[in-house]
C-alpha cells in the first residue's frame, strides 16, 4: 500500500505520526499499530526516494513502532497497580507522548493567533525626560572618542529585535563606479595599502559593496593596484602599485 | 487627588514613559499604594476598552504599557509603514509552548516531547528575548535551564503566565482513558 | 467607519506620529474629507477635555498633536526623578553619533534606536550647526531627513564621513540585556 504525503510538512516523527493518526480518524488511545507502522515506513521510503535527508529521529521512531508491533503479538505483560493486576499495553508510552505533544501543538496554534493580534499594536518611544534635568552643556568638549563611545553604547544597549528600522528607502539609489574608485584612490594616496573591509562602513548597502568590488576589479585591470588574499574568503588587501611597478 | 484624576495622570505618565512601566514606579510617583493602584489600573483599562478609546493599556506581570488597538493596525500602517512584523515559525512556537508550560525546563526534555532537536528553535527564542536561561541544573553536563521572559507575555498579550490557554492534564487523562479503553 | 470609530483611530494615529500631523495627512489616511474631519477633530478635542482624559489634542494652524496636560506637569516631572532614564547622560552626543553613522536618517528612526524621543537633542545639534536638514522624505507626513554638516567634519578633524572610526556591526551584537530589567 502506498501512502502519499506532502514531504516537507513534518517537523519530526511525532508530527508525522500525529498527522497519520488524524488522517485516519483513529482513536489515539487505540492505535492500529500495524497500519500506522506501515504508513510510517512508507513515508520514510518516500523520503529516501526523494533523496531527502532522513534524520535519526525518524529512524528511532520507526524502530520504536516495529518494537511495539512485535510486542503486540506476544502475551501481554502484567503489572501490579494498587494491588490489582493489570495488563500493560505496549502502546502505552507512545500514546502518552503523542497526547502530550498534541496538547502543545494545539497551544502553539492558539499562541499563533494571539501573536498575530499583538503584533498589530504600535507603541511610542519615551519622551525626552532630560528636559527636566538641569541644563548642562552636553556638547562641551567634543572629540571623536566620545562620539565612538556613544555609538558603541547605543549598539550594545540596543535590543535589535523588533525595531522597526528600514533604512532601505533612505539609501542613495546608485553608487557609481567613479565615486567608489575615487574613494579608493583617496585612501591609497594616504597609505599604500587598504583592506577591503575598511572601505565599507556600517552604512554600506549591498549595492555599495558590489560597486566597491567592481571598482577594485577595474583598478586591477588598469594596473593601478594589485590585490592579495591570505586565504579564500578572507579580507582583500588592496595595494597601490608603486611608480616603478607602473 | 480623586480617583478620576489619578487615572488621568496615569494616562499621562504612561504616554510620556512609552516603555513598560512598573507598578512600583507608578505607585511612587502617584503616592498611591500598590494594592489600590492595581485596582485603579484595572478600572482604567476597562474604561478605555468600554469607551472604545483609540489607545489601550496592556498589563504583563507588574508592568503596564500604553499602545494602540490591534484593530486599528491597517489605518496606522498607512501612516507609519515601518512596522515589520516577524512572526515565529511553527517549530519555534511549539518549542515556546513547551517551555511556557513546563518551565523551568532543560533542552533534553523539550527534545523528548517534540521528538526532534530544538537547538535552533531555542536559539531563535533567546535572540528574540522570549526565552531566557535561568541557570544550570547541578548534574552531569550541567544542562541549561530555560524559562520565558516578560517579553514573552507582552508578545502574546498575556497578563501573567497563569493566563496561558488551558490544556488538559494529559498525564492523568491519558492514564485514565487508556486503562478504560484497555478494559473494553 | 462611524464617527466614534474615526475619533478612536485618530487618537491612535496621533499617538504613533508623536509630532504635529497635518490635517491633509489625516484626511488621506482616514479617507474623510477635510471639512468633515475638521469638525470631528473639534469634537474629539472637546471629548478629551470634557472627560478629563490624561491626554489632550492641541491644534495650531492645520496641525494637530497629542500630548499630556500642562497641569500634570509636576507628576510627570517626578517620573524623571524616580527613574533613572536609561543613562541618558548625554542625549545630544548619543543623537549626534546616530546621525553621523546612519545618515541620511529621519527623526522617528533616531527615536527608535534610542528608545527616546530626540526632538530636543536634534534642535540643540542644529543650533550648534553640527547637524542639518537634508530635505524631506516623500511619504505621508513628509518627515525631515537629517545629516551631519561641514562644521561637524571640521570639528572632528575628518576629511569625509567615511573617515569615522569603525564600529562593530549593529546586528552582530544581538545578545544583550533583557529589555525590562533596564527600567528597574
Amino acid at each position: 500500500m502506498s501512502y502519499k504525503v506532502e514531504v516537507e510538512v513534518f517537523k519530526g516523527p511525532m508530527d508525522l505520526l500525529l498527522s497519520l493518526i488524524k488522517k485516519q480518524e483513529i482513536d489515539i488511545y487505540d492505535i492500529p499499530i500495524n497500519i500506522i507502522t506501515d504508513q510510517f515506513l512508507d513515508y520514510i521510503n518516500e523520503m529516501e526516494e526523494l533523496n531527502l535527508e532522513i534524520t535519526s529521529e525518524f529512524l528511532v521512531m520507526a524502530a520504536t513502532l516495529i518494537e511495539i508491533k512485535s510486542k503486540m503479538l506476544l502475551p501481554k505483560e502484567k503489572a501490579l497497580e494498587d494491588g490489582v493486576e493489570i495488563e500493560i499495553d505496549p502502546r502505552d508510552e507512545l500514546v502518552q507522548r503523542l497526547v502530550e505533544y498534541e496538547a502543545y501543538r494545539e497551544v502553539a496554534e492558539k499562541l499563533k493567533e494571539s501573536e498575530i493580534i499583538e503584533s498589530k499594536v504600535f507603541y511610542k518611544p519615551r519622551e525626552d525626560l532630560s528636559i527636566f534635568d538641569d541644563p548642562v552643556e552636553e556638547l562641551g568638549n567634543l572629540d571623536l572618542d566620545k562620539l565612538l563611545i556613544a555609538i558603541n553604547t547605543i549598539i550594545s544597549r540596543k535590543d535589535n529585535d523588533e525595531d522597526l528600522i528600514d533604512f532601505e528607502e533612505l539609501h542613495r539609489e546608485e553608487y557609481t563606479l567613479n565615486e567608489c574608485i575615487n574613494s579608493i584612490n583617496i585612501r591609497l594616496s594616504k597609505s599604500s595599502k587598504v583592506l577591503f573591509s575598511e572601505l565599507l562602513s556600517i552604512r554600506t548597502s549591498k549595492e555599495e559593496v558590489i560597486a566597491f568590488f567592481l571598482s577594485i576589479l577595474e583598478l586591477v585591470r588598469l594596473k593601478s593596484i594589485y590585490i592579495e588574499q591570505d586565504e579564500s574568503f578572507s579580507d582583500i588587501n588592496i595595494i597601490r602599485r608603486t611608480e616603478e611597478e607602473l | 487627588m480623586d480617583k478620576r484624576e489619578v487615572k488621568s495622570v496615569i494616562e499621562g505618565l504612561l504616554f510620556v514613559w512609552g516603555d513598560p512601566l512598573n507598578i512600583m514606579d507608578l505607585s511612587n510617583v502617584l503616592e498611591v499604594d500598590v494594592k489600590e493602584l492595581s485596582s485603579i489600573m484595572k478600572e482604567l483599562m476597562d474604561d478605555l476598552d468600554f469607551n472604545r478609546r483609540g489607545l489601550r493599556i496592556i498589563k504583563f506581570n507588574d508592568y503596564y504599557q500604553i499602545g494602540t488597538r490591534p484593530d486599528h493596525y491597517e489605518w496606522i500602517k498607512k501612516l507609519n509603514n515601518k512596522k515589520n512584523t516577524r512572526n515565529l515559525s511553527n517549530a519555534s512556537l511549539e518549542t515556546l509552548s513547551i517551555i511556557a508550560y513546563k518551565q523551568p525546563i532543560i533542552k533534553s526534555e523539550i527534545d523528548a516531547i517534540r521528538g526532534v532537536r530544538s537547538d535552533k528553535a531555542i536559539e531563535t527564542l533567546i535572540e528574540r528575548e522570549l526565552v531566557q536561561e535561568l541557570g544550570r541544573l547541578e548534574r552531569t553536563g550541567r544542562p541549561i535551564i530555560y524559562g520565558t521572559t516578560e517579553v514573552f507575555l507582552k508578545h502574546f498579550g498575556l497578563e501573567s503566565i497563569d493566563e496561558l490557554p488551558e490544556i488538559e492534564d494529559f498525564h492523568k487523562e491519558s492514564e485514565n482513558e487508556y486503562n478504560y479503553n484497555n478494559d473494553d
